[in-house]
C-alpha cells in the first residue's frame, strides 16, 4: 500500500526538502543552516533509494549512488564546519545574517 | 609600375605601426622626430600610391589588391584594396597627420611618448579602415580607431575630458557593435545562400557581387542597412546623433580636433559609400527620404546653433555638423553629382576645418582660452594669424574658388535634382553658414584689442614657423583643390559609379521630406522658443543692434 | 579496472598525485614556496603532457563512464592553463600576508582535478562528484585569508549558497536518473530521444528534475538570479583566488552544462532553449547594469564576471537552436574569457602585493604613471573584456554573437541585447582605464617589484589574448573539434 | 507548553503527544485502509523524521536541534531498511549519526555564545521562507502524483554483495574520487579551522 | 587674343598676390605694382573693347570665347573656366577698368597716410579680378564665383578699417545680405543645369526655349534675386548705406561705378531667358522703380554725404532695372555706363572734401568750401548737374532714355515714379551742392584754417572722370532714336528685343518724345530750383541767395511722418534688427538650448538611466545570504514552473 508506493516516498522526500529548504532560509545560525542542507541531501538520498527501490534494474545503482552521496555530504560537513569555525574566530557570533559587511 | 608589385597598402597602413614601437622603445627625446618621421613617411608612401594609382571610370575596379587568408575557417582574408575613393582620403589621412603631429610639438609637453603611439596607432586604424576589403577586417580597424582616440581626449584633453572622451567612446561603440551584428548578419545570410560556405562571407567584393545578382533578403537589409547607418551616422555625425562631436571636440587637444574633424568623421561618409549602399541597396532606397531629412535638419540645424556658440571650438564643432549634413545629404540624393559633391566636401572639410582647429589651437595657445567675447582685434596684434583665419573662414564658409565651394555645390546640385525643395533649404545654409563665421569672425579679429588680450602682453605672438608650416600646406590644398577640383574628381569617378550601380536615382518619396523637416524645425522652434521664456530668460543675449 | 582504464585516466590520476605531492614537498620543506612552486607547475606540465598524449587518441574507460575526446583535452588544456597561471600569481600576494603556498596550490589543483573529471564524464554521477570535487576546494579557497573577515565571510557564503545550490542540482538528478534508469549519458540521451522524437511526452517529474538541475548549474555559473554569491564571494576572496574563482568554476561548469545539458539532456534542448535565453538576456543585462555602479575593481569584476556568463549563454542558446557554431563560440569565449580575466585580475593582485591596498578605484589612480606596464597590460585585458579588436575578447564576442545571427529568432535578439550590453559595459571597464591614464596618483608610493614568475604568468595571458584575437586559428580547429565531439 | 503545567510533568506530557502524532498516522491507517505492518512501520518513521525535521529548523536551542537532527536521520535509517536498502541505512547510522552529526555538536560547542540562544531563531523573512518551502512542497507533490513512473517493479531488496561488485567493479572510478574529495576536503578543511598562532579561539 | 582676354583677369590677380606676399615690405611703394598692373589692364581692355565693338576678327558680331580648362567635370556636370567677350562685355570693360583705373591712381593720394597702404592695394586689386572676371565670364558658375568674390573683395575693402566696430558690423552685412541674393542665384544656376544639362551661357540662352514657361519664369527671378543682392535692390538694399564705411575711393569704385551694377549687367546678359518670361520682367520692373523712389526718399533729409550719395544710388540702380523690366535693355546700359561715371566722379568728390574738412562726413558741419577746394567744387557740379538730367550732360540722356522708352513700351506706371524720381534727384543733389560749397562753413574755425584742395594724384582722376560724365551722353546717345550704343548692343539685346515683341515706333523729337524730354528736364529743373529755394546757391549768373532753414523746418513740420520715415529710411534697419537679430537669435539660442537639454539630454538621460536602474538592482544585493538563498528558492520556483509550462504545451 502505502509503503509500497514510490509516490508515498518521493513525496516524503520532498516534504523533507522543503523543510530543509525552508530552515535554509529561515535560521540564523550557520550551524543551523548547515543542518537544513544535510537535511535537503538527506531528501535526496530519500528519493535514490526510492528510485533504486522501485525502478526496475536500478536497486544496486541506487544504494552505490545514496552511500557516495553521504560521503560528498560528510565532505561537504567538514568543509563547511571549517568555514564556520573560521569566520566564528573573525567575527564571534554565528549568526549570519550579521556577516554582510560586503554588500551591493 | 613598381608600385604595384611591393605591398604597399600594408607598407602605408602599417608604417605608423613600425613608428609607434620605435617610439615606444626609443627614449623620451626621440618621440617627436621619430613620430613625425614616420608620419611623413606614411605620407611619403601615399604619395606614391597615388602616384601609381590608374584612375579609371570603372565601377567597383580596386587597385593593389592584396589577399591573405587570416581565418580561413570563416572565409576571413587580410583583404585590402583602393579605388579612387580610399586614395584620396588616404592621403588625406596621411597629409593630415603629419601636420597634426607637427602641431602637437609645441603643445604637447607631458607624456609625449603615450601621446606619439597614440597618434601613430590611430593612423593605423584610419588608413586601415579606408583600405580593408574584408568586412571583418573592416570592423577591426574602425574599432581600433577608438581606443587611441579615447586616450587623446582623455589624457591630454580640457578640464571636462572625462565625460567627453566616455561620451564619445560609448556613443561610437553603440553604433560600431550593432555594425558587428550586421556584418556578422549579412556574412551568414551570404554563406547561407552559398550552400554553406564561408568563402568570401566577409569579402567585400563577393558580398557585393552577391548583393547585386541576387540581393540579400529585404528583412536583413532593412536591419543591416540600419544597422550600418547608426554606426556611420554617429561617426559622421548626424542629428540627432551628434552631440558627442562639440564635447570631444571642445575637450581634445588641438591635434585631436583636427584628426577627429579631419577623418574621423569622414570614416562614416566613407562607410555609407562604401558598404552601406552597395550592399543593401534596396534598404538604403528605402531609407533615402528619411536619411535625406536628418541630413536637412543638420545642415540648418548646426548652422543656427553655431550661430550662438560663445566657444571658438563649439562653433566651430557644430558647423562640422552642418557641413557633414552637405555629405549625407549628397550622398542620399543618389545623383552623381550629389555623390562626387560628397566625397569632395569631405576632403574639403577635412582640410578647412582641419585648419580652423589648428587656427583655434594656436590661439589657445596663447591665451588658454576660447571664447569668443574674450577675444577681439586680433587683425592690429597678430596679422598674419588674422589673415589665415580670414582665409579659412571664407574657405569654410563655401567661398567659390576654394575647395570649400565645389564639393558642396555639386552636392546642392544632386540634391537640388532630387527635389527642389530640399536644395533650397539646404543652399539657405549657404546664408547662415556667412552669418556664424562672419560673426565670429568679426569679434574675435576685428575691433580693437580686448581687454583680455592686452592683458597678455608679449604673450600674444603671431604665428610661429612650425605653426605656418603646419598651416600653409592646408592652405595650398584648399587653393589648388579650389581651381583644380578635377585632381579628386577624377580619382573618384569610379567610385561613384560604383556606389551608385545599384540604386536607382529615385524620384522624391511620396512625401517629401522637406514637409516634415519644415514642419519640425519650425515646431521645435516654437516649442524651445516658447520652453525657454517659461524657464528664464534667452540664454545668450543676441548681438546688440546693428550699426545706427 | 583494465590498464587501458588506466591509461585513460593518466592525466587525472597525475593531477591528483601532484596535489598529493605539492603538499608531501611541503612537509618536507616546510614554508618554503620555490619547491613547490617548482613541484606544482613542473607537476602541471607533466599533467598537460598528459592530456596531450591520451588526447591523442579518443577513448572510453570505465564502462563509459569515462571519456576521452576533444572536448576532455581541450577544456583540461584550459584548466591545467588556468590553475597554472593562478599558482604564478599568488606568491605575490600570499606571501606578504604570510600565506602558505602549498595548501593553496594542493587544494587548487584538487580543485583542478574536480574540473578536469567534468570535462571527462559521461555519466551522471562522475559529473556530480567532479562538480564537488571542482566547488568544495573553491570554497575553500575563498576563505584562504582565513585571519580576514571579507575573506571568511564571502566564503561562508560561497559555501552555504553553494551547498544549497548542490543538493538543489542532486535534487534534480535523481529524478532524471529515477525516470531514465541510466546514469551514463549516453543513456539518458537515448531514452529522452523519445520524447525529442514526439513519440513521448515530457513528463511533469522530468520537467521538474530539469528545473532544479538548470537552477543547480545556473548558479555554479553564476547566472541571474542566481549569482547572489559571486560580488561577496569575489570580492571577499585573495585576489588570485578571485581570478581563479572568476574562470576556473565558470569553465568547469559550463563543461558540465556540455557533458549534461548538450549531451545527456540534449535531445530536450527545445524544451530548455526558451529557459537560456531568458536567463542569458537578463544575466548579461543585470550584471552590466550593477557593475556600471560599483567602485572596488574586484566586486565590479565580479559583476562583469555574470555579464560574461550572459554572453557564453548566448553560444548556448545558439547550439539550442540548431547552430553548431554557439557550442564553438561557447568553447572560443571560455577559453578567451579565461585568460583575459586572469590578466585582469592578476594585475589587481600584482597592485595589492603590498598589504592593505584595497581593491578600491582609487588604487588605480595614476597607475599609467607609476607602473606603465601594468597600467598598459591592464588596459589590454580591459579592452579585451570590452570586446574591442583585435583581441581575444572581440573575437570571442563576435563568435557568439555570429552564432546567435545564425540562430535567428528569439536569438538573433540576444545578440541585439549583447551588443548593446557590451557598449554599456565598455563605460565601466574604461572607467578604470580613466583613473590609470587620466587621473593623477594619489600617493606617491614608491613603485612595487613584482615576482618574476608574475611578470612570466602575465606575459602569458597577454600573449594568449593578443594571439588569439589577431590568429585565431589554432583555437578555432581545436573548439571546432571540441565541439563536434558532443554536438 | 503552558505555564500552569508542573515542571515534572512537562517531558512526560511531550513524550506522550509525540507518541500520539506519530503513531496515530500508523493505527489509522492499520485501521481504517487496512494497511499491513509495514505500512504502519513506514508511517511511524516517516511522521517521526518529519516531525525532527521540523524540529531541526524551528527549535530554538540549536543543541536540540543538533538532536532532533539524530533522529531525523534514525527515523530515516529505518526507511532505507524499509525500502530494502540495508547498505544504505547501515551507512546512514555509521557516517551521520556517528560522524556527521558529532561533529556538527562540536562545532556548535565550539561557537555557541551566551548572547546567540536569546536572539531571535528566525530571519525576518521565515514568513517568505515559509511560504516558499510550502509552495516548493506543494510542487513537489504535485508534480510526484502527476508523473507516470512507467513499469514499476516490485519493490526489491538490494543484495549487499552485487551491490559490493558493483562498488568495486562499476563504481571503482567514483568510489575512488570520493576518496580524493575527502583528502581535498580534509586538507583544506584543517588549514581553514587550525588556529593561527598565538590567535585565541 | 587668346592671351590678352585672360590677362585683363589675371594681371590684376597678379598684383593682388605680389602686394599680398610682399606688399609689407614695399611700405609706401606699395602701389606701384597693383596701380602698373591696372594701367596695363585698362590699356589691354580699351583694346579689346575697341576691336569687339567695331566687330574686329575675331570678335565678330556675336563675341568671341577663350577656353582655359575644365573646372568642374563631374559626370555629366561640366563647367569650364573660360572667358567671353561681346560688345555688352566690352561697354562694361571700359566703364569697370577706366574707373578702377582711375580710383587706383585717386587711392595713392587719398590712403597715402593709411598704416594699411599696402593692403588697401591687394585688397583694390582683388576687387579689379574679380569684377573683370563677373564680366568676362562665359559660364554662369564661374560668373557665380567671381559674383562671390566680388563680395569678399567688397566685405575686405569694407570693413578696411577694422578697428571701427561700425566698419567691421558693415562689412558683415554686406557680405551677409549679398548672400541672401546669391543663395536665389546660385539656386537658379542650379535650376539651369537641372533643366538644360549645361551652364554655359550662351548654350544656355539658345535652348532657353526648350523649357516650360513657368520653369524659365522661376529662373528668371532666381537669377534677379541675386541681381538684387548685389545691385541693392529691395528689399536686399540695406547694405549698401552702411557700405559708405569703407574708404572713399571703395565707395566709388564698388558701391557705385561696378560692383552694385554686376546685378544690372547679369539680367542684361541673361536678357533673352527674362523675355522668355514677361511676368519676370514685370516684376523687375516693379521692384527697381520702387527702389529708385524708397531710396529717393531717403536720400532727401540724410545728412552724411556720402549717405546722400548711397542712397541715390540705389535710386539709379532702381532706374536701370526699371529699364531691363519694361525692355529697355540698352537704356539700362547706357544708364550703367554714365551712372559709373559721374557717380564714381561724386564720390571721389565727396571723398575730396571729407578728405579736406578732415575726415568730417556730416554735411552739417560743412559749407562754403567753394573756395577752398574749387577743382573739387567744379567737377563735382558737373557730376551733380549729369544725375539731375540736365542737357546736354551724360545723365540727361540716358535718364532720358529710360523714361521715355517707359512710357512708350506702355509701362506708363514706371515712367510716372521715374518722373517723380527725377524730381527727387535734382533736389537731393543740389541740396547737396548746397550744404556743403555755397553758404557759409558750419564746422570749426580751426579746421576752416586748414583746408586746402586736394593733391594733384586726387584731382587729375577727377577732372578725367569729370569729362565723360559731362561728354559720354553727347557720344554714345546720338542721335536720338538710334543711338551709337544701339548699334553696339544689337547683336546683344537683339534677340530678346525681338521675343518681346517691340516694335520701336519711330522716333519722334517732335512728337511724344519731345513732349517726355521737355517733362524730365522740366521737373529736374524744379526740383533744383526749389533746393535753391531751401539751400541756397552761389552759381556765377546766378542771384546768389541764401539758405533758408526757417523753410526747411516748416516744410519738414509739415508732414511730420513722411520726414521721420526718410529721416530713418524707413525704419528698415530696425525691422532687420527685429528681426534676425532679437527673434532670430532668441530662436537660435532656443535651439541651443534645445540641443544641449533635449537631444544631449536624452543621450545623457539614457546614461543616467541606465545608472540609476544598475543602482537600484544593486540594491537587491543586501550582503544576506538567507536573503540571496530566498532569491534563489523563488529562482527554482519561477523556473520549476516554467518547465511544467514548457512541458505541458
Amino acid at each position: 500500500m502505502i509503503a509500497n508506493s514510490l509516490d508515498a516516498y518521493l513525496i516524503l522526500s520532498g516534504l523533507l526538502f522543503a523543510i530543509g529548504t525552508f530552515g535554509f532560509l529561515a535560521r540564523r545560525n550557520a550551524i543551523s543552516m548547515l543542518m537544513s542542507i544535510e537535511l535537503m541531501l538527506n531528501a535526496v538520498n530519500l528519493a535514490i533509494v526510492a528510485f533504486g527501490a522501485f525502478v526496475a534494474g536500478l536497486a544496486e545503482n541506487g544504494s552505490v549512488i545514496a552511500i557516495m552521496v553521504i560521503a560528498v555530504a560528510a565532505a561537504e560537513a567538514t568543509v563547511g564546519l571549517a568555514i564556520v569555525i573560521a569566520i566564528f574566530r573573525n567575527r564571534r557570533t554565528p549568526l549570519v545574517d550579521e556577516y554582510d559587511a560586503m554588500r551591493r | 609600375m613598381a608600385v604595384s608589385s611591393i605591398p604597399i597598402l600594408t607598407i602605408v597602413t602599417f608604417l605608423p605601426l613600425a613608428g609607434a614601437i620605435a617610439v615606444a622603445l626609443l627614449p623620451r627625446s626621440a618621440a617627436r622626430p621619430v613620430a613625425l618621421a614616420a608620419a611623413l613617411l606614411a605620407w611619403v608612401a601615399s604619395l606614391l600610391l597615388l602616384v601609381g594609382f590608374v584612375p579609371t571610370p570603372v565601377a567597383h575596379r580596386f587597385q593593389f589588391v592584396e589577399v591573405a587568408d587570416w581565418i580561413p575557417l570563416f572565409g576571413i582574408q587580410y583583404k585590402l584594396g583602393v579605388d579612387g575613393l580610399s586614395v584620396v582620403l588616404v592621403v588625406l589621412t596621411t597629409t593630415l597627420m603629419w601636420i597634426s603631429i607637427l602641431a602637437s610639438f609645441r603643445p604637447i609637453q607631458e607624456r609625449i611618448k603615450e601621446y606619439m603611439v597614440s597618434f601613430l596607432i590611430l593612423e593605423v586604424g584610419m588608413i586601415g579602415v579606408f583600405v580593408a576589403l574584408d568586412t571583418f577586417l573592416f570592423y577591426i580597424f574602425w574599432e581600433v580607431v577608438l581606443v587611441p582616440m579615447y586616450l587623446i581626449i582623455g589624457i591630454w584633453g580640457g578640464a571636462n575630458r572625462i565625460y567627453a572622451t566616455i561620451k564619445f567612446v560609448l556613443y561610437t561603440l553603440v553604433g560600431s557593435l550593432l555594425m558587428l551584428v550586421a556584418i556578422l548578419a549579412t556574412a551568414f545570410a551570404f554563406q547561407d545562400a552559398n550552400g554553406g560556405s564561408w568563402v568570401g562571407a566577409f569579402d567585400f567584393e563577393a558580398l557585393r557581387a552577391h548583393a547585386a545578382t541576387t540581393g540579400f533578403a529585404d528583412g536583413l537589409q532593412l536591419f543591416a542597412f540600419a544597422a550600418f547607418f547608426l554606426a556611420f551616422a554617429i561617426k559622421v555625425p548626424m542629428f540627432p546623433f551628434h552631440t558627442w562631436l562639440p564635447d570631444a571636440h571642445v575637450e581634445a587637444p588641438t591635434a585631436g580636433s583636427v584628426i577627429l574633424a579631419g577623418v574621423l568623421l569622414k570614416l562614416g561618409g566613407y562607410g555609407f559609400i562604401r558598404f552601406a549602399l552597395p550592399l543593401f541597396p534596396a534598404a538604403a532606397q528605402a531609407y533615402a527620404p528619411a536619411i535625406i531629412g536628418l541630413s536637412l535638419i543638420a545642415i540648418i540645424y548646426g548652422a543656427i546653433v553655431a550661430l550662438v556658440q560663445p566657444d571658438l571650438k563649439k562653433l566651430v564643432a557644430y558647423s562640422s555638423v552642418s557641413h557633414m549634413g552637405f555629405v549625407t545629404l549628397g550622398i542620399f540624393v543618389f545623383r552623381e553629382q550629389g555623390m562626387q559633391g560628397a566625397i569632395l566636401q569631405m576632403v574639403n572639410h577635412g582640410l578647412i576645418t582641419g585648419a580652423l582647429f589648428l587656427l583655434v589651437g594656436v590661439i589657445y595657445e596663447r591665451t588658454h582660452d576660447r571664447t569668443i567675447a574674450k577675444m577681439g582685434g586680433l587683425s592690429a596684434s597678430v596679422p598674419v594669424y588674422a589673415a589665415l583665419l580670414g582665409f579659412f573662414v571664407f574657405a569654410s564658409g563655401g567661398l567659390p574658388g576654394l575647395s570649400g565651394f565645389v564639393g558642396e555645390f555639386l552636392a546642392l546640385v544632386g540634391a537640388f535634382d532630387y527635389s527642389p525643395a530640399v536644395g533650397a533649404i539646404a543652399t539657405f545654409c549657404m546664408i547662415l553658414a556667412a552669418g556664424y563665421l562672419l560673426w565670429m569672425f568679426q569679434r574675435v579679429v576685428f575691433g580693437e584689442l580686448s581687454d583680455f588680450l592686452k592683458g597678455l602682453g608679449h604673450h600674444l605672438t603671431d604665428v610661429s614657423p612650425i605653426e605656418l608650416l603646419t598651416l600653409t600646406p592646408l592652405a595650398a590644398l584648399v587653393v589648388v583643390l579650389g581651381l583644380f577640383p578635377g585632381l579628386v574628381l577624377h580619382l573618384i569617378e569610379g567610385s561613384v559609379l560604383g556606389a551608385l550601380s545599384d540604386v536607382e536615382p529615385v524620384p522624391p518619396a511620396a512625401i517629401d521630406p522637406v514637409v516634415p523637416v519644415v514642419v519640425g524645425i519650425v515646431l521645435l522652434a516654437i516649442v524651445a522658443f516658447r520652453v525657454l521664456a517659461i524657464i528664464g530668460p534667452a540664454a545668450e543675449p543676441a548681438e546688440p543692434a546693428e550699426a545706427a | 579496472m583494465t590498464a587501458a582504464d588506466l591509461v585513460t585516466i593518466a592525466p587525472l590520476a597525475a593531477a591528483v598525485l601532484v596535489a598529493i605531492a605539492v603538499i608531501v614537498v611541503d612537509l618536507a620543506w616546510p614554508g618554503r614556496s620555490e619547491p613547490v612552486v617548482f613541484v606544482s607547475l613542473a607537476g602541471l606540465a607533466v599533467v598537460a603532457g598528459l592530456i596531450v598524449v591520451t588526447g591523442a587518441t579518443a577513448a572510453s574507460a570505465f564502462g563509459g563512464s569515462y571519456t576521452v575526446d576533444a572536448l576532455t583535452t581541450f577544456l583540461d588544456l584550459l584548466f591545467v592553463a588556468i590553475v597554472g597561471l593562478t599558482i604564478a600569481f599568488g606568491p605575490d600576494y600570499l606571501r606578504p600576508r604570510d600565506l602558505p603556498l602549498a595548501e593553496f596550490a594542493t587544494v587548487l589543483i584538487f580543485a583542478m582535478c574536480g574540473a578536469m573529471l567534468i570535462a571527462a564524464s559521461t555519466d551522471l554521477l562522475l559529473l556530480f562528484l567532479g562538480l564537488e570535487l571542482m566547488v568544495l576546494p573553491g570554497y575553500l579557497l575563498a576563505g584562504y585569508h582565513k585571519t580576514d573577515g571579507y575573506s571568511t565571510e564571502g566564503a561562508i557564503k560561497y559555501f552555504l549558497l553553494g551547498s544549497f545550490s548542490s543538493a538543489i542540482f542532486l535534487f534534480g538528478l535523481a529524478f532524471v536518473w529515477g525516470l531514465t534508469g541510466t546514469t551514463r549519458v549516453a543513456g539518458v540521451a537515448e531514452a529522452l530521444s523519445g520524447i525529442a522524437a514526439g513519440s513521448a511526452v515530457l513528463s511533469p517529474g522530468l520537467a521538474m528534475g530539469l528545473a532544479f538541475m538548470t537552477t543547480g548549474v545556473a548558479f555554479k555559473i553564476a547566472a541571474v538570479p542566481f549569482h547572489y554569491w559571486t560580488p561577496d564571494a569575489y570580492q571577499g576572496s585573495p585576489t588570485p583566488i578571485t581570478g581563479y574563482l572568476s574562470v576556473g568554476p565558470k569553465v568547469g561548469a559550463f563543461a558540465l552544462i556540455l557533458r549534461l545539458f548538450v549531451e545527456a539532456l540534449g535531445p530536450l534542448r527545445e524544451e530548455w532553449l526558451p529557459v537560456v535565453v531568458v536567463l542569458a538576456a537578463i544575466t548579461m543585462t543585470l550584471g552590466n547594469l550593477v557593475a556600471l555602479t560599483q567602485t572596488n575593481v574586484k566586486r565590479m569584476l565580479a559583476y562583469s564576471s555574470i555579464a560574461h556568463t550572459g554572453y557564453m549563454l548566448v553560444g548556448l542558446a545558439a547550439y539550442a537552436a540548431g547552430r553548431m557554431e554557439g557550442l564553438e563560440g561557447l568553447l572560443f569565449y571560455g577559453a578567451a574569457y579565461s585568460f583575459m580575466n586572469l590578466g585582469a585580475f592578476a594585475v589587481v593582485a600584482a597592485l595589492q602585493k603590498r598589504a592593505g591596498v584595497t581593491s578600491g578605484l582609487d588604487t588605480f589612480a595614476g597607475l599609467g604613471r607609476r607602473e606603465p606596464v601594468l597600467g598598459i597590460l591592464m588596459t589590454l585585458f580591459l579592452l579585451s573584456l570590452t570586446g574591442i579588436p583585435p583581441t581575444a575578447g572581440f573575437f570571442a564576442k563576435a563568435y557568439v554573437i555570429l552564432a546567435a545571427v545564425q540562430a535567428g529568432g528569439g536569438v538573433a535578439f540576444l545578440a541585439v541585447i549583447a551588443v548593446l550590453n557590451a557598449a554599456a559595459a565598455a563605460f565601466y571597464y574604461l572607467r578604470v582605464v580613466v583613473y590609470m591614464f587620466m587621473r593623477e596618483p594619489r600617493t606617491e608610493a614608491e613603485p612595487l617589484r613584482h615576482g618574476r614568475l608574475l611578470w612570466v604568468g602575465l606575459a602569458a595571458a597577454t600573449v594568449l589574448t593578443i594571439v588569439f584575437g589577431v590568429f585565431p586559428n589554432a583555437l578555432l580547429d581545436a573548439v571546432g573539434a571540441a565541439a563536434r565531439a558532443i554536438g | 507548553m503552558p505555564s500552569w503545567i508542573p515542571g515534572a510533568f512537562r517531558p512526560l506530557i511531550a513524550t506522550a503527544v509525540l507518541a500520539g502524532i506519530v503513531l496515530t498516522p500508523a493505527i489509522l491507517t492499520v485501521l481504517l485502509w487496512g494497511g499491513d505492518f509495514t505500512d504502519a512501520l513506514f508511517l511511524v518513521f516517516a511522521v517521526t523524521m518529519l516531525v525532527s525535521a521540523l524540529a531541526v529548523v524551528t527549535m530554538r536551542d540549536i543543541i536540540r536541534c543538533g538532536l532532533a537532527m539524530i533522529v531525523c536521520f534514525g527515523a530515516l535509517a529505518g526507511i532505507y531498511l524499509l525500502a530494502g536498502a540495508t547498505l544504505v541505512a547501515a551507512a546512514q547510522v555509521v557516517v551521520y549519526i556517528g560522524a556527521i552529526s558529532v561533529l556538527i555538536l562540536f562545532a556548535i560547542m565550539l561557537t555557541e555564545t551566551k548572547a546567540a540562544p536569546s536572539r531571535l531563531v528566525f530571519q525576518t523573512q521565515a514568513g517568505p521562507a515559509g511560504v516558499a518551502a510550502v509552495v516548493l512542497a506543494i510542487v513537489i507533490a504535485i508534480t510526484v502524483t502527476a508523473t507516470d513512473w512507467g513499469e514499476l517493479g516490485e519493490r526489491l531488496h538490494t543484495a549487499t554483495d552485487t551491490l559490493a561488485r558493483l562498488l568495486f567493479a562499476d563504481y571503482v572510478l567514483p568510489f575512488e574520487i570520493v576518496g580524493v574529495l575527502l583528502l581535498a576536503a580534509v586538507i583544506g578543511g584543517v588549514f581553514i579551522a587550525k588556529r593561527e598562532r598565538g590567535e585565541s579561539l | 587674343m587668346d592671351v590678352l582676354v585672360p590677362l585683363i583677369a589675371i594681371l590684376p590677380l597678379a598684383g593682388f598676390a605680389i602686394t599680398a606676399l610682399v606688399g609689407r615690405r614695399l611700405d609706401k611703394e606699395a602701389h606701384w605694382i597693383p596701380v602698373g598692373l591696372v594701367v596695363v589692364a585698362w590699356a589691354i581692355s580699351m583694346v579689346v573693347a575697341y576691336l569687339a565693338l567695331t566687330h574686329a576678327e575675331p570678335f565678330g558680331e556675336h563675341g568671341f570665347g577663350v577656353t582655359l580648362y575644365e573646372w568642374i567635370p563631374a559626370g555629366d556636370f561640366v563647367v569650364e573656366a573660360g572667358f567671353f567677350v561681346d560688345t555688352l562685355t566690352a561697354c562694361l570693360l571700359i566703364v569697370v577698368t577706366t574707373i578702377g583705373m582711375l580710383v587706383h591712381v585717386y587711392s595713392i593720394g587719398y590712403m597715402s597716410h593709411d598704416p594699411g597702404y599696402w593692403r588697401f592695394f591687394a585688397y583694390l586689386n582683388l576687387f579689379m579680378f574679380s569684377m573683370l572676371l563677373l564680366v568676362l565670364a562665359d559660364s554662369f558658375l564661374v560668373v557665380f564665383v567671381a559674383w562671390e568674390l566680388v563680395g569678399l573683395s567688397s566685405y575686405l575693402l569694407i570693413g578696411f578699417w577694422y578697428r571701427k566696430r561700425t566698419a567691421a558690423l558693415a562689412a558683415k552685412k554686406a557680405f551677409i545680405v549679398n548672400r541672401v541674393g546669391d543663395v536665389g542665384f546660385a539656386l537658379g544656376i542650379m535650376l539651369i543645369f537641372v533643366s538644360l544639362g549645361t551652364l554655359d551661357i550662351r548654350e544656355t540662352i539658345e535652348r532657353i526655349g526648350e523649357l516650360e514657361p513657368l520653369t524659365i519664369s522661376v529662373i528668371s527671378l532666381l537669377i534677379f534675386a541675386g541681381a538684387m543682392g548685389k545691385s541693392a535692390q529691395f528689399p536686399l538694399h540695406v547694405w549698401l548705406p552702411d557700405a559708405m564705411e569703407g574708404p572713399t575711393p571703395v565707395s566709388a569704385l564698388i558701391h557705385a561705378a561696378t560692383m552694385v551694377n554686376a546685378g544690372v549687367y547679369l539680367v542684361a546678359r541673361t536678357s533673352p531667358i527674362f523675355a522668355h518670361a514677361p511676368e519676370a520682367l514685370v516684376v523687375v520692373a516693379a521692384i527697381g522703380i520702387f527702389t529708385a523712389i524708397l531710396a529717393a526718399s531717403i536720400a532727401l533729409t540724410q545728412t552724411d554725404i556720402k549717405r546722400v550719395l548711397a542712397y541715390s544710388t540705389l535710386s539709379q540702380l532702381g532706374y536701370m532695372f526699371a529699364a531691363l523690366g519694361v525692355g529697355a535693355f540698352t537704356a539700362a546700359i547706357f544708364h550703367l555706363m554714365t551712372h559709373g561715371f559721374f557717380k564714381g566722379l561724386l564720390f571721389l568728390g565727396s571723398g575730396s572734401v571729407i578728405h579736406a574738412v578732415h575726415e568730417e562726413q556730416d554735411m552739417r558741419r560743412m559749407g562754403g568750401l567753394r573756395r577752398k577746394i574749387p577743382i573739387t567744387y567744379a567737377t563735382m557740379l558737373v557730376g551733380s548737374l549729369a544725375i539731375a538730367g540736365i542737357p546736354p550732360l551724360a545723365g540727361f540722356f540716358s535718364k532720358d532714355e529710360i523714361l521715355g522708352e517707359s512710357f512708350k513700351l506702355g509701362f506708363a506706371w514706371v515712367w510716372f515714379i521715374g518722373f517723380v524720381v527725377a524730381g527727387l534727384t535734382a533736389f537731393y543733389m543740389f541740396r547737396l551742392m548746397g550744404l556743403t560749397f555755397w553758404g557759409e562753413f558750419r564746422g570749426p574755425r580751426e579746421v576752416w584754417d586748414r583746408i586746402h584742395e586736394s593733391p594733384r594724384v586726387m584731382t587729375v582722376p577727377l577732372i578725367l572722370l569729370a569729362i565723360p560724365s559731362a561728354l559720354l551722353g553727347l557720344y554714345l546717345g546720338l542721335p536720338l532714336g538710334d543711338s551709337t550704343l544701339h548699334h553696339w548692343l544689337e547683336p546683344v539685346f537683339h534677340e530678346a528685343t525681338e521675343l518681346l515683341h517691340h516694335e520701336l515706333e519711330p522716333y519722334a523729337l517732335f512728337g511724344i518724345d519731345g513732349v517726355l524730354i521737355l517733362a524730365s528736364v522740366g521737373v529736374a529743373a524744379v526740383g533744383i530750383a526749389i533746393a535753391w529755394r531751401l539751400f541756397g546757391v552761389e552759381l556765377p549768373g546766378l542771384r546768389h541767395r541764401a539758405p533758408d532753414p526757417e523753410a526747411v523746418r516748416t516744410l519738414t513740420a509739415r508732414a511730420p511722418f513722411l520726414y521721420r520715415a526718410s529721416l530713418n529710411k524707413w525704419w528698415f534697419d530696425e525691422l532687420n534688427d527685429l528681426l534676425f537679430m532679437r527673434i532670430g537669435g532668441r530662436i537660435a539660442a532656443a535651439l541651443w538650448w534645445f540641443d544641449r537639454e533635449i537631444v544631449d539630454g536624452i543621450v545623457n538621460g539614457a546614461g543616467a538611466v541606465t545608472r540609476a536602474s544598475g543602482r537600484g538592482l544593486a540594491e537587491v544585493q543586501t550582503g544576506r545570504v538567507q536573503n540571496y538563498a530566498l532569491g534563489i528558492a523563488i529562482g527554482l520556483i519561477v523556473m520549476a514552473g516554467s518547465y511544467l509550462w514548457i512541458a505541458g504545451r
